[in-house]
């Protein structure tokens, strides 16, 4: 099934973060329960600018800045989306969504199953996400795999301006609790991995052009960012990019998958990919042990067993916190995913 | 609020708050600081309009707003002055959740729930104020509120089948007994997690201010959970946004084992907390059905027509154990429900009204024995819908549904694998 | 190395609610420093009676009642603990834990890390788990998976008596923080995974006959529960039961490894075993997306590849809230461990 | 606290509170509920003695407690009559900070380090802190209190290698700029994770008084991080086991582009929440070096007496954006820094001093300069330790150091991974 665009849409070059605001300011437009709030998203439009212009556009009721205190966030837009609003909160840093993890946890994953559908929680938690940017131990985490656990929630991360825009008006449009994390390293340009080379933006970028209006991506396809027959690599977010760069570096004919959705899933996809390559490559920013790729290993090694011809491999962050000054050595940069690649396909 | 005094081995600066009466003391009030129960002159507070500046609360919140005497009188500013009829139907809803109430649990002792928890003692506080409320007013109750159910009409077997967790339950035995939900009655789904009802309830009168409804939601919690962020959280967002909500603590001297003083530390009382917030804020005496029912109609005025949220403290005794899983006996003194000095809520309503002349022992007798008879009936009728511990009759496929909208490919697999 | 108990230790036949007492008992009889706090602890004794006694013995100082506030019973033990403290705080059921979750992983397990060991936090939060009692949605959770993600946490989930008391000195004497799950359904007595059989005690169970006195068990070594040669079943509290019931049942040769310790976590015994077994089994009651089951299944194969004759198979709780009325549908009880062992035998 | 001014389009009933002063408007303070700063009559609040039934406090808490005149007397009974020594080296320490503020900008901006946060306009409340508690006295900051680890001493070169991330780094690279800790200054280890430290305070104390030392922990949150259930947890657990504990809410008008009414909604002051707790409670005058000397005096007098905890809002305001990050100008009123009608605390107490004939502007420029030049000589120092964008030396195994006490095996496989 081809992404749901609307016909002849009218497109243009915006950065992720643009394209995050358009997904807001598109469906504030069609829909009057679309409400965005959280610290700094206000009038000064979000430390990272995603809901600028939006409180000025829509009203100050519309958009508004919230009290820190990401656990009363979330319980306000529970309750919110209980009575039949669909608000779009911000945690202005993933490594701040801890306090709101009762509610998320508890809560919004809970409420329909407890009470059989009498209640929902349709709300849609923006953070963003991951390293690159010196944020250092408590402003560059990547949690998305805590989310996974939870039965209940979904969780997306896109890994470029089109992707993002569409599947964050799917996760507004969806009526279960979705945690849209946001690889903050991305907004201004993909990334290889390689803090050296010489930073790219998304003008020009072919996923860099977005429709202008309303479109959305399901969260069930996952997205093949490169096709390949010799090795499949498994990423998301951030690693889509660098993935992008160790393949071209080691020139292996590998096949890139960005998941985009996590939870749900798509398995056949993957499980499609893996049994035509035989080698499986997975690569994330989070600390390792028990990370989504452990997840995603499970389920490969369950299904595609037989046509593997070497074990599945993870590159990911160490088991450590995210260090300061040596971010480039935790980041699971080109390098390593590059040795990774020629490592994986020795015979 | 409360002094400490059985003191224990404690040979540290570290200050630990104890209760007045443990297991094998006589129980003893007296140290309770309240405001003179009998003198007429204490006994009544002002009744500001509800717009009222919220600082202008803090008699309220320190003191306690009374309406009946605990000889039956209703007196003061705060006296709604019901008619007959109304008493007579709260009479009615507080006997009728106390029937149920002791149906229920001993249903559990026989083994066909896995829990219960009673509300006796405290029945005033649910069926008043679903009775001051509006019936769309959405109520975000804690497990202890089974009242406001009972008395919006929700049908008695569908609240049984929930408990027993079989074929009836409408929640397809999917939350512990007593974790009701009813939209249709505007009663919020019931989380086993304490107090993260609280900042749902806000954020449901957000909504009703965004949606411009003069809808107010009513949130209940125990005094214990204050202690949690949640409550906090909705403190402060109502004090942001100006919601129209109404918080109720209730303060029923107990969580589980741990007496109001571990919540409390050195408060004045929870009422006050509200202060701290600019919002207004009311010390009420729980076991006054009158009192409950003017606090709430006070307070959701005062929402309804700008004003913001309201604290309100109802001050009230639990009187059975925590839950069926829960023995007293082993941490407070056994008479202390009995030596509760501000009564039972049934008993003063009951007097008031034969004061009125409007009751007598007999009818109060025979409804007792109307609504025993009646609950037993609607019991069987639920039972025969299975029990938990029989043959609830639920489709194990039901596990898997309401997880999310549709669902999704894993759950399918994972139900495939379950084989059905 | 054996486990370190002091020569000729006098043994007591002890359930598992005793056996912990015990070890809080033994550790502040020796240790002015530590001290127990949490809901309901303190003159009553813990709603599972874990603490019962303590108060009484040692003082109000030492064992008391805390507010309604898992995140600060958590924080406030995190100060404790940088004092110098040794708190043992007891979260009421694991459910109740994500209010205290960003004290957990973003103080508790971060400290020393960002503080580059300057303070610490030397905390033991133990909290009962799981399900099997009819808790329901909220009383019956396994999050044991999340704390694995956590760097800086240890995570511990003792199966029996024996093990609990050893296990646990050994947290309240460890320098770092450590979560440690107690299986609800494990404190009375074994438990088989079928409701229906009758229940059975630790009454004469060799692991219910506990030395009176101190003594730890370190957290690196795996248990050997029963030693077998043609399957490896990795698990760890309540299903180190269901497993040993399943294995009788199917009367294959099955070597029954019991984790004891998630993080850190004993990879050489897992690697040794299933390098002989060639097939491996894990279970889990927890959740299975992002479950533990999904970590030991990413080692396994790495380490075991060439040695896996069929693919991993996890036997766990549902993608689901726990449900009240199906909690056995829920539960992967004997039927389904069963199920399993014998497919994971066919050639 | 602030009334709302300026309206925006809002058709709903959802009350949003709006700051006074938005870009392009002319700063005016008029609106701020203060009292009357000039007269004499009003400048003056009772100082009651340190064990004080805490409900004593509400004037205070309610008021503003100064002793600094806004020409430079120091006046009423909160006045802690200090010598002209211990005045200059506060206002020494205050224009260390400043200095060493300033510099950390600039190299900031030359891309020297990832991040830096200043205090300008702030620096009273830490410097006046540490002078007035004892060395050993464990302070819990936040982010903007680095005035207390100047006070206390703390090697200037080894708080620039903490901002430049190099081989100086006594934390070796893993936390980021401005998360100092010192546990020999008894300065906590700062997260960044706002309102946690708060909690760890009341444990720290809750242990000084469990060991029964004298002990007293010092914590300091922001106003805006006050709506973290932390801020709830410390007042709770504080009020409960009486904790030796001082909780001091720096009030500073600011949460990055939040104004305080976003934390603060209809709250009267921050201070008063503490009385919703039965804490004393003070608010008062941030920008008065005399006034927060006394006040944390008062407060740890209390605490080492057994009184229990004290909530203090420092009344002050911020100068500078929020950090290197932030650009002020695009949320609030130009000028408003200098219409702050609190004025400078470097400016206050230097008039004081020059006023007593113990300073004078020469001496003044002549310190500023000794201090601009000792700064800049000991951030060359440091820099020759390494910055974090050229070399920082750091030895990449020191990453997996530190996760637990002993290095566990997975980890050890990690670091043979990558290959050192
Ligand atoms: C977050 C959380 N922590 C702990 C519990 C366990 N628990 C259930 S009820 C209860 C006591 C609550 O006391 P209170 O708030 O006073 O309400 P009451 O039972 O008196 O109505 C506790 C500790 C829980 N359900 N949720
Ligand atoms: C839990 C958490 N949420 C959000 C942030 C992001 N953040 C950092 S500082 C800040 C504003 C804090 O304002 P305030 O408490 O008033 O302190 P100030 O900066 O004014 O000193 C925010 C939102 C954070 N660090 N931690
Ligand atoms: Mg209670
Ligand atoms: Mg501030």
């Amino acid at each position: 099934m081809p992404d749901q665009v609307s016909q002849k849409p009218k497109m243009k070059q915006m950065n992720m973060i643009q394209a995050i605001n358009s997904a807001l300011d598109v469906k504030m437009s069609q829909d009057p329960d679309v409400l965005v709030f959280g610290e700094d998203v206000g009038y000064f439009g979000g430390v990272f600018r995603c809901t600028a212009g939006l409180q000025e556009k829509h009203g100050l009721h519309r958009c508004f800045d919230a009290p820190i205190s990401e656990g009363g966030i979330v319980g306000t837009a529970v309750g919110m989306g209980a009575f039949g609003l669909r608000p779009v909160v911000e945690i202005q840093f993933a490594d701040y969504i801890y306090p709101a993890f009762d509610q998320i946890c508890s809560e919004a994953a809970r409420l329909r199953y407890r009470s059989n559908g009498d209640f929902t929680a349709p709300i849609t938690i923006r953070s963003p996400m991951g390293g690159g940017i010196h944020g250092g131990t408590s402003h560059s985490q990547s949690p998305e795999a805590l989310f996974t656990h939870i039965a209940g929630i979904k969780t997306v991360i896109p890994s470029n301006p089109y992707d993002a825009k569409g599947l964050l008006i799917k996760a507004i449009e969806d009526n279960d609790p979705v945690v849209f994390f946001e690889p903050k390293r991305l907004y201004n340009g993909p990334f290889s991995g390689d803090p050296h080379s010489p930073a790219k933006n998304w003008g020009g970028h072919e996923l860099g052009l977005v429709p202008e209006g309303h479109y959305t991506i399901d969260f069930e396809k996952a997205r093949i960012h490169r096709a390949g027959n010799d090795l499949t690599i498994l990423c998301y977010g951030t690693m889509v990019w660098v993935a992008e760069a160790a393949v071209e570096a080691t020139g292996v004919d590998a096949e890139i998958i960005d998941l985009r959705s996590l939870s749900p899933l798509d398995l056949d996809a993957i499980v499609k990919s893996v049994t035509k390559t035989g080698r499986c490559l997975i690569l994330h920013e989070a600390t390792r042990t028990s990370g989504f790729g452990a997840e995603l290993i499970a389920e490969v090694q369950q299904h595609c067993f037989y046509a593997l011809e070497k074990p599945i491999v993870r590159v990911t962050g160490w088991d450590t916190p995210y260090p300061h000054a040596l971010e480039w050595e935790y980041f699971p940069g080109l390098e390593r995913c590059s040795v990774a690649i020629n490592r994986i396909m020795e015979d | 609020m409360v002094a400490h005094k059985t003191s224990r081995k404690n040979i540290s600066n570290l200050h630990v708050p104890e209760p007045l009466n443990r297991p094998g003391a006589t129980p003893d009030f007296s140290d309770l600081h309240m405001p003179d129960l009998v003198s007429d002159k204490t006994h009544t507070l002002p009744r500001p309009i509800p717009l009222v500046d919220a600082f202008e609360t803090e008699q309220l919140a320190s003191g306690l707003v009374r309406v009946l005497t605990l000889d039956g009188r209703a007196k003061g500013p705060w006296d709604p002055k019901l008619d007959a009829d109304t008493l007579r139907l709260g009479l009615r809803n507080m006997m009728l959740t106390r029937s149920v109430d002791k149906r229920m649990f001993i249903i559990q002792r026989q083994g066909k729930a896995s829990f219960y928890m009673k509300s006796l003692g405290e029945e005033a506080i649910a069926v008043a104020s679903a009775m001051a409320l509006k019936d769309t007013d959405m109520v975000f109750p804690s497990y202890r509120q089974q009242g406001l159910l009972l008395t919006r009409g929700y049908p008695l077997r569908d609240l049984m089948c929930q408990v027993l967790s079989n074929s009836g339950d409408k929640l397809e035995g999917k939350a512990i007994p007593i974790c009701y939900s009813s939209r249709e009655k505007a009663f919020y789904s019931i989380g086993a997690s304490l107090g993260t009802q609280m900042s749902h309830a806000v954020g449901w009168a957000m909504a009703c201010a965004y949606k411009g409804t003069d809808g107010v939601s009513c949130a209940f919690t125990g005094e214990g959970a204050t202690a949690e962020g949640d409550f906090h959280y909705a403190l402060t967002f109502s004090s942001t946004y100006r919601a129209p909500a109404i918080i109720n603590i209730v303060n029923n001297q107990w969580a589980i084992s741990s007496f109001q003083g571990i919540a409390a530390g050195e408060s004045k009382t929870f009422a006050y907390r509200g202060l701290g917030f600019g919002l207004a804020s009311l010390r009420i005496d729980g076991n006054d059905f009158l009192a409950v029912y003017a606090a709430i109609k006070w307070a959701a005025e005062r929402a309804r027509t700008g004003g913001g949220a309201t604290v309100i403290e109802h001050f009230t005794y639990r009187k059975e154990g925590h839950s069926t899983s829960d023995d007293p006996s082993k941490y407070r003194a056994k008479d202390e429900p009995n030596a509760w000095p501000l009564g039972d809520p049934v008993d003063r309503l009951k007097r008031h009204l034969v004061l009125m002349g409007e009751w007598d022992d007999e009818r109060h007798e025979a409804l007792e024995k109307e609504l025993d008879t009646y609950v037993l009936k609607i019991y069987k009728e639920a039972e025969s819908f299975g029990t938990l511990t029989t043959q609830t009759g639920i489709n194990p496929a039901t596990m898997f549904e309401k997880v999310y909208e549709d669902m999704p490919e894993h759950l399918r697999r994972q139900r495939q694998e379950l084989g059905i």
